[in-house]
């Protein structure tokens, strides 16, 4: 199929589409309507069971089946990174150069990693109090570390992460999830029911029953697979180069 | 303003899956996807708000004291763009593997080579 | 006045993301997409869903950049292992 | 009527508008800037509707953008610099008018807060950010010398 | 490891939990028992990121 012939096709397609679209968009309830049935319904639920982050309540504990598989999809994903960009044979390990890099660059960096680290735990820990949970604190935690690499070199940031303790910490932290899960089912309720714990005072800490704990067990997970995916796209653009080859010249 | 929002959503699907289509480049098509992506975000928060309402988080206010939006449609998003992102970074491992084995990212080209 | 605020988060939105379309070169559409992040956090927060504005805003101003950066250097590197067809 | 969101409404509307149109045309050193001034511009906007909005919890986002949006700026500075040394990025100029901006509106915020730690938040926010800003606008411009591979 | 390096050591790791914690206090709204336990650990896995970061880029 060549280009023109393709151009056409995603016309047509695409106007199609928009009509469509922009005929459902005319049908959908106003924006702004005063009808949520749904939403109503959950902030009643998240209230009874004293979780002062509706959204954590419908993510951990309301609809705690469906993060399960968000979970699998991102442990999947994580798998699949990994398998990809795996060192083959034709390859070899170049050590990293160190980086000159300026003194402020460098006191900056090493000044708001541990900021940044604090602020994404804080983030995972009050999940189901203010904005914020194990999804956003995660990635915010796994950026801190790699300051690092931005504010120095990937030699200093390999020093300090020991990649196969994420690994163990990813897969940990997911069967953390699932044990949360099954304890439910133990106790006699269903799978990640939230009976298993009372359910606190209000708006602190260890309000929520069961939420706090998943919600930290997601913070690991993201933390970990982030730092994990990072580390292999970091070892393919910095570290892994090809030998040289059927007919490539490589720059001396 | 009724229609605003979702209009809004479906001309950045349809822009990114213009780009799509027509990328000469697979990193390219990728951040295009990471646009369509957006579109849904967009368009579910959009069908959760309520006028003059405000976050279904109890931290700082009062339960009852004032309207909440539809917190339903934001955990479904919010934990979408977490997932996404490593979903585009699986893309990302699949675009530096086609670089490896056919030594070029371009999807016309790639297509020669096989036909 | 909110739905002032709220126009204006919109049209930045679909501007920046037609931007981040019609940028062709990769690096350079890495930073209309991490500006495109920005702007979505802050059409996230005027909707009133700052759990989701947090979420885009850890994913997308430094992750998703550091990933097509990545991606951009190493196929860059990679000299070609044969010339296209004419 | 409510001041707080319109000002930021007009810091949007003016502000990551230009900036949106700098990040789109010219050469690569004006797009690396108009990048790190979003940010700059994004977070004073976000302390303004956390405070019109009058939800003290909403400033954990721009908390967190303040944190992440020079480390956005540092990756590109970091992995750009090849392209970036022979043609290095000037804007002191405009970095220094947004970091003013930011102070002001950080400065008037915690002048109305109540003394407590609501204020102390709203400073370390202050801090990050026009520290952050600063220290990557000195990255963009030469902060990274002689990084071949690595 | 003499004694001298030790002494450094601990007077940077302790200098860093202080920030940190004193941090943490600015960022919670309500104070209680469990959330000064946790922000004491949150701030000690600070304090050892910041030392290891430290000493990976000035130790080589």
């Amino acid at each position: 199929m060549n280009r023109r012939l393709r151009l056409w096709l995603v016309g047509v397609g695409g106007a199609g589409l928009a009509a469509l679209l922009v005929a459902a968009c005319l049908d959908l309830p106003r924006f702004g309507g005063d009808r949520h049935p749904y939403g109503d319904r959950a902030v009643r639920a998240s209230l009874s069971r004293h979780t002062a982050n509706t959204i954590s309540s419908v993510n951990f504990d309301q609809r705690a089946f469906d993060t399960l598989g968000e979970m699998s999809i991102l442990f999947a994903a994580v798998l699949g990174c990994v398998v990809l960009l795996r060192q083959t044979r034709d390859e070899h390990r170049d050590r990293p150069e160190p980086a000159e890099v300026a003194r402020p660059v460098r006191g900056y960096a090493l000044l708001v990693l541990p900021v940044a680290l604090l602020t994404g735990l804080y983030v995972i820990a009050h999940g189901q109090l203010s904005p914020g949970g194990g999804f956003q604190g995660g990635v915010v935690a796994a950026t801190a570390l790699h300051l690092l690499y931005l504010g120095a070199d990937y030699r200093a940031l390999e020093r300090v992460r020991p990649i196969g303790v994420f690994e163990v910490g990813d897969a940990l932290s997911a069967a953390a999830y699932l044990v949360t899960g099954l304890a439910a089912v133990l106790a006699g309720t269903a799978f990640l029911t939230n009976t298993l714990l009372p359910y606190g005072t209000f708006n602190t800490l260890s309000s929520g029953g069961t939420v706090p704990l998943l919600n930290a067990a997601i913070g690991m997970e993201v933390a970990c697979a982030v730092v994990v995916l990072l580390a292999r796209f970091l070892d393919q653009a910095v570290e892994i180069e090809q030998d040289k080859g059927e007919g490539e010249v490589r720059a001396p | 303003m009724h229609v605003l929002p979702y209009l809004v959503a479906v001309w950045i699907f349809l822009v990114g899956c213009y780009g799509l289509a027509t990328s000469r480049n697979l990193i390219h098509a990728v951040g295009c996807l990471a646009v369509c992506q957006s579109a849904t975000y967009v368009l579910l928060l959009a069908v959760g708000y309520r006028d003059g309402a405000t976050a279904p988080v109890f931290s700082d206010v009062k339960p009852g004291s004032r309207p909440v939006v539809d917190p339903v449609v934001q955990a479904l998003a919010l934990t979408d763009v977490v997932v996404g992102a490593t979903v585009t970074a699986l893309l990302l491992a699949l675009v530096v593997q086609v670089a490896k084995r056919h030594g070029t990212v371009d999807p016309d080209e790639l297509s020669e080579l096989r036909g | 006045m909110t739905d002032a605020v709220i126009v204006v988060a919109l049209l930045l939105v679909a501007a920046s993301a037609t931007v981040a379309v019609a940028t062709r070169d990769p690096e350079r559409q890495a930073l209309v997409l991490s500006v495109l992040g920005v702007v979505l956090a802050v059409l996230f927060t005027v909707l009133q869903a700052p759990d989701v504005g947090l979420s885009q805003l850890a994913v997308g101003s430094a992750v998703t950049p550091l990933l097509l950066l990545l991606t951009v250097r190493k196929v860059r590197r990679r000299p070609r292992r044969k010339e296209p067809p004419p | 009527m409510n001041g707080w969101i319109l000002a930021a409404a007009l810091v949007l509307a003016g502000g990551v508008g230009a900036t949106l149109w700098g990040v789109a045309s010219g050469p690569l050193r004006r797009r690396v800037i108009a990048q790190n001034l979003t940010t700059a511009l994004a977070c004073p906007a976000l302390l303004l509707l956390a405070q019109g909005y009058d939800r003290p919890s909403y400033v954990d986002v721009a908390l967190v953008l303040a944190l992440l949006g020079p480390v956005g700026t540092l990756v590109f500075a970091r992995l750009l610099a090849d392209e970036l040394t022979g043609d290095p990025p000037r804007a002191w100029g405009a970095t220094w008018a947004v970091a003013g901006l930011g102070t002001v509106v950080v400065a008037i915020l915690c002048a109305v807060a109540a003394p407590g730690r609501a204020t102390a938040k709203l400073l370390v926010t202050g801090v990050l950010l026009i520290g952050g800003n600063v220290v990557a606008s000195r990255a963009l411009a030469g902060g990274f010398g002689g990084v071949r591979r690595g | 490891m003499n004694r001298r390096t030790t002494l450094l050591t601990a007077a940077e790791l302790l200098g860093w939990w202080a920030a940190l914690a004193l941090l943490w206090l600015v960022f919670i709204s309500a104070v209680d028992t469990l959330e000064l336990a946790v922000g004491a650990a949150a701030a000690a896995v600070g304090a050892l990121a910041a030392h290891a970061a430290r000493r990976a880029v000035t130790d080589r």
